[in-house]
């Protein structure tokens, strides 16, 4: 209870500036729209609403965000191509599709990186700068190109979104396999424990907080990789063609109701994440 | 039976030897057409000795570049590579992670210096991968439109250092650096800010947690409408992408402090700005410099990314959009290299600061981050 | 410093936990007192109660006549934790200077501070070092130079010289001796070690453990002046056997036995 | 049945109505061809698709074809749907534009991505300098949509007039209000959405047969398409795997491309063609006549 | 297990860390050795060498006369480390049957083996919990549980008693001895209590640091049978004595003071 009355009074506040600045920011057009309808002296109270309620906002109003989200949801049916919940669903494939690549990714190089000098050495100063490649520079080359290899639909996005959501595991789990003391590393030595053993009894739960946290990291941005994909690769839609098509056609309210919904299976994403953290937690007896 | 080979290190000395055997062959019906690549081949067959002789790793250095160069030189003008000598491109690879893993091994046992041959092996690793590309992209012919050579790319790039530089301009120093200062000023001060009041800190995080998920795809084309098209929305997108990963991390880092260490601050009864001054602040440390480092990475994406929804005719993220419309592929990727050595540069500043700040941190203590 | 029919309780998800329950005890100005008595008893718990690092939960306590919270804010003393709880930025130095930059002394006066502190407990030489460079009875020391180099007429000490080995704690014990008779501090000494907590003591405050309470104050007949062959004397010893038969009494380790 | 790709230039939009009518009609079918229709949009560049064998038909316009085929994909004209173009920079009277005269100065906004050319060819032939140079105009790379105007970020805009100027007039902009410069009618039209082919398929003639029967149908997709405006916007938005087409706008389109399309004769013209390549190579675009760029091969057979 | 001339030397930035120098010991089977010496002298480097933890840089060393190497793969010895390093994500139990899961004991000896040697160091009912819900004394005997569990013919125990208090460990130094002489394994303890030392050991270790070598050696006289109150025989304190000697000849402290 005490937690959701401070989010409430943010939440109310935001809105209410929200609303202020949807005023303020569509007032100028609204303005050379009523000067064109050779509509002089509008009261106040009607021009706010005026503003409220234009068809291309520069800032929609939240009721009219909350009622384009409503109209492609709730009130259509999920399998129509006008439904955000159909957009939502291709997009979310394609995420779990690349965070289970790049999860997987992840962990192998940080494998590799713990148990060979050679890749710990080479590897890591190339993965940073793998990010630095602006991805979305060459999501559409790579798309064309795995294209070219017969690579279609879903795969190429997950891969996109892959790219972006390797890099915080590999960085999280390297911490993590790393994470056990010496004292620990140096008792299973007592016991003259193969490499193997070492492994699964000390170093793999040792990195799972690691892991749990790099995946809430991970998940969100393998999102936004699978927006990105789709920016270039509309065929077939998802959430990153409709604020594509949305910024397209000026329909600032369709960009605001995608940005919501992919916002907000991003949080649900991470809650999911964070809900197997805390299922993992319980059998490894980590105090509440 | 050479008793210094690990078991990878035998099997990449299997695979390099037994190629240079099989290419030798396979050469024999064109004898002469590619007489460095000959001689590579007889070298790298001859290295099968090392299960007899001792074989410094010196010398499987020297044949990789040898492989590589033997390579580039035989690569055919036009049309596809020969068949065989994709076995001198396997070996050649399998010398250089051989001279690698044994440099490595090497520096472990302290017979090499630290410093200096730790930074060949990076190197090493990003030289193999462009003589891999190279050889790929020439010797399958792949379309220059889809990827062009890496030689194709530098060209390219030394062709076109004005427009480079002036896309570098406009797009790090004018949107990356002031949208970076700003995103992440703002984010430390909205973080202290936040941490005084328990009801906003309740009240912001979940909300900050829900933003710092949002699409910044999303967000740039609503950005250049408010902004306009010049920098300005640019540098807005790199504040919204740097603010809360910044505000998170920096209030995750604001309670690091251990309960002991700031019952000691109370036991002085010291004021709340001493507090944040002399232990949350330090202590907070190595969150702040987490962020400062994701979003070093993140700011050139958020910029380059705006630049897709409309600009002035410069800036990198302009001239790789506009570049592959054109197909001057090369152009982007030379645009692309430019984004990632800056993109490198700046994170590696960040984390030499980091080190000379946080030096106190286990993390910086036990060697490398 | 008075503490009457104190109680402090932690709420806990399964059943709180009662780190004390009805604890009645004055230490006057000037006294040095040990508390003694098995792990989890409530010996830190009642120090931090009076540090005002908890809260009771129920009873009266006052330290120089004041709540806790007022004599904290006083500066009224100087804590020694468990842990050392050096700050890994700063040096050893930076470190014993901390609460003195946190009450405002001046530089000069700062500096001339650290120096006598340090040298006390024998750590000159190692001021420019970071805490991680020392081993932990030498950062121990350095958390002890931390809490002596303001002047506190009241230290508590929570086991400060746990870490160290028998010869370095007896060069400290027979220097905290001199210090206090030197300055006529209170001193509130938690330890683990018969011998010390007799050697070093006006007062023994036994404790037991679930509830936490005082089963025992044993009131020193040693005099002030004490050399450490002291520790030889049947007196000695048999303030000794005294604590030991209250300690044993009250550990629940016996019976379980 | 033959199987091809068709890469479109830009989003499902009534733009491409000929094609999407043939296909939902079944008209393809009857020809006996398999046809996936593959949405474009301004991160593709159909031409990049083509050469990576995305696509076996691409609609693209002149300029950035003939570009490409200098960058060496081999592209092929074998047919021309569009005849004009439909292309206009836009000028609200705000900004004082009233002729090319007034442009020095101003903020002009552009379209990248392959489809600037026909603009900087305009500026080539005024003798306007582009680069920022003194007595030149200042160029934003333009969103896809009217904001810069709604906006004041720029200047003029450039629009489609079955796209953006739509967008214009609902807005309450119009003729009255505007200065328009459309480059048809000032004759600095540039051809635009035609179909292309790679080069080294068209000595294939079981290809080119396909290509012919592909020609044959999409013609008289889109003769469908004028003779029923409504039907032809409907088609378009139930074919938009987006859900983002509106009705009304698709049906303004479709009103509008019709103005474009010559749906009886989709063969090259080539009189346009030798003025639109004089103008590439004005402008440096490209940099020799191209050989071999279009073939009246398809087209002769269609009829 | 044999020493001669062992030397150990850090290398480390500014000047090599000469840990243990010049170190001649020969420990028969079935003795209790007692190390003792002041912090940073060698003792847990020591015993790490034994284990095959650390190589020696100079010197040989042997163990059931093969090397330590050979020793450690024969799993020939249990290690008891200076802090507990239980897995906080596996139960008592399941720490304590750790080494048995590794060394492949089947599932019903394992469970035999965890509850015996829990219940010898008094853990019973403790099976299911967590490391972090004991106290640290606990946490201790669990660890020495641990080493327990299998039958390693040689126990290094490094301050295994430290943590404990002193009731605590008056009884597990009893058990100790108990095991000891029912099982007849040979025992390498590292302790800093003088007393505890004497109690338990027929051999005492005397080590000094800068460099760590070995300063005396003294073969108790006390008979194999000792009851608690030996400790107040004139022979267990004249051994004591001796071995404070020795302790504060070597100890470098003295001098500085
Ligand atoms: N913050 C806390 N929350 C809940 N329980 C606590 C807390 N701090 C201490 N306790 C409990 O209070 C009791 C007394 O703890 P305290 O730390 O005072 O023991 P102690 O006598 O100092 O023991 P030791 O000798 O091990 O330091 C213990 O049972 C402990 O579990
Ligand atoms: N890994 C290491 N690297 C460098 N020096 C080390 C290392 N381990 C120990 N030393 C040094 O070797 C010396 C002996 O250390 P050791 O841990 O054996 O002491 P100890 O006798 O066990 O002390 P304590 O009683 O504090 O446990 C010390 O001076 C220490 O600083
Ligand atoms: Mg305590
Ligand atoms: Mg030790």
């Amino acid at each position: 209870m005490n937690r959701i009355l401070p989010v409430l009074t943010i939440l109310l506040a935001i809105i209410a500036i929200w609303y202020a600045a949807s005023v303020w920011m569509n007032a100028p057009w609204q303005t050379r729209l009523n000067e064109r309808a050779d509509l002089a002296n509008v009261p106040f109270t009607e021009f706010v609403a005026q503003t409220w309620a234009q068809d291309k906002p520069v800032l929609p109003s939240p009721h009219q965000v909350a009622g384009e989200i409503w109209n492609a949801t709730i009130a259509l049916e999920p399998t129509s191509k006008r439904s955000l919940a159909y957009h939502g669903w291709i997009t979310l494939s394609a995420t779990l599709l690349g965070f289970a690549f790049g999860t997987s990714l992840g962990v192998l190089l940080a494998v590799a990186i713990i148990h060979n000098d050679a890749s710990d050495r080479s590897l890591m100063p190339w993965i940073i700068a793998s990010q630095t490649v602006p991805i979305v520079a060459v999501a559409p080359m790579l798309v064309v190109g795995l294209n070219a290899v017969g690579l279609t639909g879903l795969v190429p996005k997950a891969l996109i979104s892959m790219y972006l959501s390797f890099f915080p595991v590999v960085v999280g789990m390297v911490k993590g396999l790393r994470s056990p003391e010496g004292i620990q590393l140096d008792l299973l030595r007592t016991y003259d424990a193969t490499p193997w053993q070492a492994f699964w009894k000390l170093r793999w739960p040792a990195a799972m907080p690691f892991l749990f946290a790099s995946m809430k990291v991970g998940i969100a941005i393998s999102l936004i990789g699978a927006i990105v994909a789709e920016l270039s690769n509309t065929a077939g839609g998802g959430l990153g063609v409709r604020l594509l098509t949305g910024s397209v056609n000026g329909q600032t309210v369709q960009i605001w109701a995608a940005l919501f919904i992919a916002a907000g299976l991003a949080a649900v994403l991470v809650a999911v994440v964070g809900r197997a953290e805390h299922m993992v937690n319980r059998r490894m007896g980590v105090r509440a | 039976m050479s008793r210094t080979l690990s078991m990878l290190q035998l099997y990449l000395a299997l695979i390099a030897g037994g190629c240079g055997l099989l290419g030798l062959a396979a050469s024999l019906p064109t004898i002469g057409a590619a007489p460095l690549m000959l001689i590579f081949f007889a070298v790298s067959a001859l290295s099968l000795l090392r299960l007899v002789l001792p074989w410094s790793f010196w010398l499987d250095g020297v044949l990789a570049v040898l492989g590589a160069w033997a390579l580039i030189a035989s690569l055919p003008a036009e049309g596809l590579m020969p068949l065989h000598h994709w076995l001198a491109l396997i070996a050649s690879w399998a010398f250089a992670w051989l001279f690698v893993e044994r440099l490595a091994a090497a520096i472990r046992a302290g017979k090499l210096p630290e410093t200096g041959t730790g930074l060949v092996i990076p190197l090493i690793f990003g030289l193999a991968l462009i003589v891999i590309w190279e050889v790929v992209t020439r010797g399958a012919s792949v379309s220059p439109v889809l990827l062009p050579a890496p030689s194709a790319i530098a060209t390219r790039f030394a062709a076109s250092t004005g427009i480079l530089w002036a896309d570098f301009v406009q797009t790090f120093i004018k949107s990356v650096i002031p949208g970076y200062v700003i995103g992440c000023v703002a984010g430390l001060l909205v973080a202290i800010a936040v941490d005084r009041s328990p009801f906003l800190k309740a009240g912001i995080m979940p909300i900050g947690n829900f933003m710092s998920a949002l699409p910044i795809i999303g967000i740039a084309p609503i950005m250049v409408m408010w902004f306009g098209f010049d920098w300005q929305s640019k540098a807005a997108v790199v504040v919204a992408m740097t603010f809360f990963p910044m505000l998170v991390n920096t209030v995750a880092g604001l309670n690091a402090a251990s309960t002991i260490e700031r019952d000691l601050m109370s036991t002085y009864a010291a004021s709340y700005r001493q507090t944040l001054m002399k232990l949350r602040l330090p202590a907070a440390g190595p969150f702040i410099f987490n962020a400062l480092k994701i979003n070093s990475t993140l700011a050139l994406i958020g910029a380059i990314v705006a630049e897709f929804f409309g600009t002035p005719v410069v800036g990198m993220g302009f001239r790789i959009s506009t570049g592959v419309g054109r197909l001057a592929i090369d152009l982007v990727w030379a645009e692309i290299a430019v984004a990632a050595i800056a993109g490198s540069a700046f994170y590696g500043v960040i984390a030499l600061i980091e080190r000379g700040v946080t030096f106190w941190h286990p993390s910086v203590r036990g060697g490398r981050t | 410093m008075e503490a009457s029919s104190l109680g402090l309780t932690f709420p806990a998800g399964d059943g709180d936990i009662v780190a004390l329950s009805d604890v009645n005890l004055t230490i006057d100005k000037g006294e040095f007192v040990s508390f003694i008595g098995p792990s989890g008893c409530g010996k830190t718990t009642f120090l931090r109660a009076i540090a005002d690092l908890e809260k009771p939960t129920s009873g009266t306590l006052t330290v120089n006549g004041q709540t806790p919270e007022n004599a904290r804010k006083d500066r009224a003393y100087g804590y020694v934790f468990q842990a050392a709880a050096l700050y890994p930025w700063r040096t050893i130095e930076d470190n014993v200077a901390l609460p003195l930059e946190i009450m405002g002394y001046g530089s000069a006066d700062r500096a001339e501070r650290v120096r006598r502190t340090l040298a006390l407990v024998n750590l000159s030489g190692f001021e420019k070092k970071y805490p991680w460079q020392l081993s932990g009875g030498m950062q121990q020391r350095a958390s002890i130079a931390r809490a002596l180099s303001f002047d506190a007429d009241l230290l508590l000490m929570d086991e400060p010289f746990g870490a160290l080995d028998e010869i370095v704690r007896d060069h400290l014990n027979s220097e905290l001796l001199k210090l206090w008779a030197r300055t006529e501090k209170t001193i509130c000494f938690v330890t683990h070690s018969i011998p010390e907590a007799v050697y070093l003591s006006t007062k023994i405050v036994v404790m037991s453990p679930r509830p936490g309470r005082v089963t025992d104050v044993i009131v020193s007949t040693l005099p002030r002046e004490r050399p450490l062959d002291i520790r030889e004397t049947p007196e000695f010893l048999e303030i000794a056997a005294r604590v030991r038969d209250g300690l044993r009494a009250g550990h629940s380790y016996e019976e379980v036995v | 049945q033959d199987a091809l790709t068709l890469q479109l230039k830009w989003v499902t939009q009534a733009q491409f109505a000929g094609y999407l009518v043939a296909e939902s009609k079944g008209f393809y079918d009857e020809e006996n061809l398999d046809i996936t229709i593959l949405p474009g949009g301004p991160n593709i560049a159909p031409e990049q698709v083509i050469a990576g064998g995305g696509a076996d038909i691409i609609v693209a316009w002149m300029a950035a074809a003939m570009s490409a085929r200098e960058a060496g994909v081999p592209l092929v004209n074998i047919a021309q749907p569009f005849k004009r173009s439909g292309l206009m920079m836009i000028c609200p009277t705000e900004s004082e534009v009233t002729e090319v005269a007034d442009f020095p100065g101003k903020t002009l906004g552009v379209w990248f991505f392959g489809n600037e050319y026909p603009f900087f060819a305009w500026m080539n032939k005024e003798g306007i300098p582009t680069d920022g140079s003194e007595g030149g105009v200042t160029v934003l790379q333009q969103s896809f949509d009217i904001q810069p105007m709604i906006q004041g970020q720029a200047d003029c805009i450039s629009v489609m007039t079955y796209n953006e100027y739509g967008q214009a007039l609902d807005a309450g902009y119009g003729p009255d209000n505007l200065t328009i410069f459309n480059y048809t009618e000032m004759g600095n039209d540039l051809l635009e959405d035609g179909l292309y082919v790679m080069e080294d398929t068209l000595s294939d003639p079981a290809k080119v047969d396909a290509y012919t029967r592909f020609v044959r149908a999409s013609m008289k997709g889109w003769q469908y398409a004028l003779d029923n405006p409504d039907e032809a916007a409907q088609i378009v938005v139930d074919m938009d795997d987006t859900g983002a087409a509106e009705l009304a706008h698709q049906r303004y389109m479709v009103e509008e491309v019709s103005k474009l399309v010559d749906p009886s004769d989709p063969a090259l013209d080539e009189a346009t063609y030798d003025r639109t390549v004089k103008a590439l190579m004005d402008q440096a675009i490209i940099k020799a006549e191209p050989e071999g760029a279009f073939t009246t091969a398809v087209t002769d057979a269609t009829n």
